[in-house]
């Protein structure tokens, strides 16, 4: 499908908008405000891209933590993200259990994970095995970290997804490092794509940071799941340009050089000036996305702020099906 | 009404559950062509087909975590583990998955599903083919049934996979063809929870699950030649467990032997013994006893090492004589 | 002497062991270059190379199989597993390897080695980095240290990495720079094995270990205040655990409360609870009580749930005057 | 190392020792005096093809239930073998606490095993590391069947050893089953040498039938490890002609045909073959071994028959290292 400018402009804006939600993420917790972030910043154009190559609301996601553009692709709001990482009522990934960025939104068919890492990629599988079971017209989208791509859990589910034909679109978000231990000492291949071969199925990389490739790749995987063409595995190449969270200081294991680098390679700079190019954004039009996207924060961190913390009573439940109690 | 082995109790109940539900469906080893390695899917491939009845590869943590992913999607999976001893590449998703879905998502994402796995000793099976893993899953947001006649394993088995939650369901797979019993003809399910006093009796309590239920129902017997009435219990639902029973069994005898095949240390008995020990203190008029098996890592397979490690009912019977006449 | 955190304390004892023995390394993810993520191995990088500070793939399964596999051939491997709630696709490695490779090889194989985690909740981690995971892991074949101050954790772990055995290690991680202890300059170590009666006291006995044993002995000295005397005991060895101390406590006191993190349910204070039942029945003067964390499948993450959640102090000062007025 | 006439004969000698005493283990098992018997029948010359290329009481062996021929040369006496099928006292492997094929071989360097499938090939990476770390001249080898490398376990396993380059050697014994799921339902690549190529090591196939195509394959993979060029994945096409184990009947997922075919492909029949076409066995060769194999295998059953059950007072112990009780 060929993307009209205002779907383009509206990949950018979303794009925009994750970084200045994530930017103030970082703000809030050196003012004490919330005890943990982890960011997106440098993965944004990966996820948006991904994320409108899907029928949105209708395909499955099963997505990682660093994945916040793409939950504000699936309709994610500014209020429910500071909502959860300031642990208040209401904010929709677990009612206030779970730690930031272990997302969750019914509404968008984005499931539910844990912090074990590729746990959600076996379950991607499974949901894959759903549809193809029920001959459902979907397709179900999960991603990782390279460094997760380690685990015995992620082969395992790409191994079905590839011995069933499942449709799945497996994408490994390499960027570089887990925590601080380089991809050299993670595999041996040079691309987590590489990784494909060995199992059967599809493997791709395309450059993470330009919003427009990775829609294509992905559409094009998209594409081949619906139609029973089986799974792909896509590596996006982005650029971490933070630490790996709030409570991480990279300087003991990379240089600033190679952020530097990285920040030359930004999603966000890389999106814009393929756009720019293709005539869909200017310079005001971004000043007016700037301005809008501003204001969206702001006035999420004071509905938060004002917000209450859930009620203590509400601890307890629902370890059973049994006790869910629905708004 | 007919008689029939536990295996076929437990494979009727999922024929009847694949028949009623079109979203039940079968994953594990060998399940499909084989008909399981025990038989208990028997059958099940050739009426259902490949889509029902599916032949995984040889992964665990796949098995459970891709069941999970159908669950999550609305299917209700029932995942044959091969051997509970083969249940350990899955902990990760069971644990970490499976139990705090519902919890974690605040209720938003929910998993209805069966891991099936068959376990215990007396089989010549050496450490890894004779675990009883129970004691690793009683953890909230798991539901675990281990039945003990054919009459119970189907209808327990069909109430889990219409539990909305992720139920372990452990098979005595030394009863499979030895244990016998009648199973009416029309449909019904037994509820999980509650446990069942097996037979009445005022001297002692006596707690038993599986196998061991089986084989306290021996001894049980043979207590009664001697004037020794034992009350019986079989606690079907080890997690959440049915401590009303438990206690109320408690108070009438004064005296309570606990018995599992699984290691006495860290074994699931030390939850039933504590709960008995807090709840029930001042109705006891002897020590909570534990029989278990011995402290060492699995059961050996050469034969004189096997009877030593497994509990039987002349084991209970002699424990649960000294207990009496504590 | 010198006043150092209990972190501090840890990364000493894995220095001096690394410098004592050839065949002690380190391995886990981010111990290498980065110190670990809370900078448990931090120099030791430096200090010792690549090759006995190894940063693993992001694989804990391969981290304890490597290690396993190192420690057959006759090394003596630490490995760090970065939170205690990764440790579950581990499990078969830990479980059915390490636990059972001395016994199922009527000791030709063994393995010495340390699996090193932080656990523990109150630190804003929610379900994913708060876990106990103790409970899990008590089984013939381990041995299960936690430490609650620095010079036991000194000890221990240095005694642990000698130890011909698997011996998995959890660090209190609450605990980690706001418990500070004096260490001795010079090489000592602690053995696993014996609990240690922390706190003499005659009205009740309170059995800990970890951040619990810390708030413990606070809740005694509030409760001396109000003259009640609370004998501590720190397990400090969870497995095999030091019945002897433990009975010989509840002897004198005749009231046993058990303390830990972990869920109430299925938690390790339940085998505690009942050798005491069994073996200390005649010298009860009150139900066999635990305190411990509620049943729900972790600790959840918003603050009022966090503090619901954990056991404290109040918490333990409370249960222990209601036990110590029964 | 070019192989001499006698040590071809040994080899075959060997593959022969073992398939008889692998079929009397049947017999056995149909006279009722043992629980359990688990076959290595199909699979000898990769196995033996295998052992002779190492430095055998030197390098180190993590091997799996199949391995009776590989076990065989590495020294393990038909006596050991009989009395571990009957759970007699003073069989090596473990004491009689595990149940037969469940190989240890301490003299040999051959480890403990358990029954969960891959599990060996992680000890096999950790003392891959382990002799790196040391600087030993040694490799170590483990093996597995097919079925099993779509266990995390084995992933993990190959990565460590390519990411490390360890001195690990994988053999997969791929005799397209699991007990009854064929390959194509575990890899959706056509060959277990495939999965290679995505953990960044060399694969290679070979025909395991063939004990000379096997040793030679094999060598150049020990050649390799032993000077320090990383590990390489071999995949060892092999024919189960019998059932899974004694409890399984294989007539229900496979055709007589097709097993009459595996048959035709032996690993005896084919080995034979080409060690005559070299001009180092003949029919009265043969003839000798077979009598001698006969002698050796009746003794052993004798003696394993006369042999007493373990003291049950032993059956405690050494759950610990410090109970462990020397000989
Ligand atoms: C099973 C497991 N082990 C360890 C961790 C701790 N941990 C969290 S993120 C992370 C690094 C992940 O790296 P990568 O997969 O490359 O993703 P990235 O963070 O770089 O996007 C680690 C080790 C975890 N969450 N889960
Ligand atoms: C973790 C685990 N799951 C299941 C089993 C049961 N099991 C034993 S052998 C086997 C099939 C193995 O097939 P393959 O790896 O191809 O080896 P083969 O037996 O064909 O040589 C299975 C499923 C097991 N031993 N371990
Ligand atoms: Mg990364
Ligand atoms: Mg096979």
């Amino acid at each position: 499908m060929a993307l009209t400018a205002e779907i383009k402009r509206e990949m950018y804006w979303t794009m925009l908008l994750a970084r200045r939600l994530d930017e103030r993420a970082w703000v809030l917790h050196r003012q004490g405000k919330i005890a943990f972030h982890i960011s997106g910043i440098g993965h944004e154009a990966a996820q948006v891209g991904a994320a409108y190559a899907l029928r949105r609301g209708e395909d499955w996601v099963t997505p990682y933590y660093r994945d916040l553009a793409l939950m504000v692709a699936l309709g994610y709001t500014p209020t429910e993200f500071i909502l959860s990482l300031m642990g208040k009522a209401g904010e929709p990934n677990s009612g206030a259990r779970q730690m930031p960025s272990h997302w969750s939104l019914r509404r968008a068919n984005a499931v539910s994970h844990s912090a074990p890492v590729a746990t959600q990629c076996v379950h991607a599988a499974g949901i894959g095995l759903a549809i193809k079971l029920r001959g459902d017209d979907r397709v179900v989208f999960t991603t990782l970290g390279e460094g997760s791509t380690s685990q015995g859990e992620w082969y395992e589910a790409v191994n079905w997804a590839a011995v069933h034909q499942l449709p799945v679109i497996f994408m490994v978000q390499n960027n570089q490092y887990a925590i601080s231990v380089p991809s050299a000492k993670q595999m041996a291949v040079p691309s987590a794509a590489d990784k494909a071969c060995g199992l059967g199925l599809r493997g791709l990389s395309v450059d993470g940071s330009n919003v427009l490739e990775v829609y294509n790749v992905m559409s094009e995987a998209v594409e081949r799941a619906r139609s029973g063409g089986g799974p792909t595995l896509i590596e996006a190449r982005v650029n971490r340009i933070t630490p790996h969270s709030s409570d991480d200081d990279d300087r003991s294991y990379r240089s600033r050089e190679e952020v530097e680098e990285g920040k030359r390679n930004d999603a966000i700079l890389i999106s814009r000036q393929v756009l720019e190019k293709e005539g869909v954004l200017n310079a005001k039009l971004v000043e007016e996305m700037e301005t809008k996207a501003k204001e969206m924060v702001d006035a999420a961190v004071a509905a938060a702020e004002a917000a209450p913390y859930p009620d203590v009573s509400e601890a307890a439940y629902p370890v059973y099906v049994e006790e869910v109690r629905r708004g | 009404m007919a008689e029939i082995t536990l295996i076929e109790a437990i494979r009727q109940a999922m024929d009847e559950e694949l028949a009623r539900d079109p979203d039940v469906f079968i994953v594990g080893e060998d399940v499909g062509v084989r008909g399981g390695v025990f038989r208990a899917t028997q059958g099940l491939y050739d009426k259902y087909g490949s889509e029902r009845v599916i032949d995984s590869p040889l992964a665990e943590l796949s098995i459970a975590g891709v069941g999970i992913g159908a669950a999550l999607y609305g299917m209700k999976p029932i995942c044959e583990i091969q051997f509970a001893d083969f249940i350990a590449p899955a902990f990760n998703q069971i644990i970490n998955e499976a139990a705090k879905m519902c919890y974690r998502s605040n209720g938003e994402w929910t998993v209805p599903m069966v891991f099936r796995a068959p376990y215990g000793g007396g089989i010549s099976g050496g450490l890894y083919h004779s675990q009883s893993v129970e004691a690793f899953f009683t953890t909230p947001g798991l539901k675990i049934v281990i039945p003990s006649n054919p009459y119970d394993a189907k209808g327990l088995l069909k109430s889990a996979v219409r539990d909305p939650n992720p139920v372990l369901f452990f098979e005595p797979k030394k009863g499979y063809r030895l244990i016998k019993g009648e199973v009416p003809e029309g449909e019904y399910t037994v509820p999980i929870g509650p446990a069942a006093v097996t037979r009445p009796g005022s001297d002692l309590s006596i707690f038993a699950y599986g196998m061991m239920h089986y084989y306290a129902l021996q001894a049980a017997e043979e207590l009664a030649g001697e004037g020794i009435q034992a009350e019986v219990v079989d606690l079907r639902t080890l997690y959440p467990v049915d401590r009303a029973t438990i206690l109320e069994s408690v108070r009438r005898t004064g005296k309570a032997l606990i018995v599992h095949e699984d290691n006495l240390t860290g074994g699931y008995g030390a939850e039933i013994a504590a709960t008995i020990a807090e709840h029930a203190f001042t109705d006891l008029d002897a020590p909570v006893r534990r029989l278990a098996g011995p402290d060492v890592p699995g059961v050996p397979f050469s034969h004189p090492f096997q009877d030593w490690f497994m509990v039987n009912p002349q084991k209970i019977a002699s424990a649960a004589r000294d207990l009496a006449r504590y």
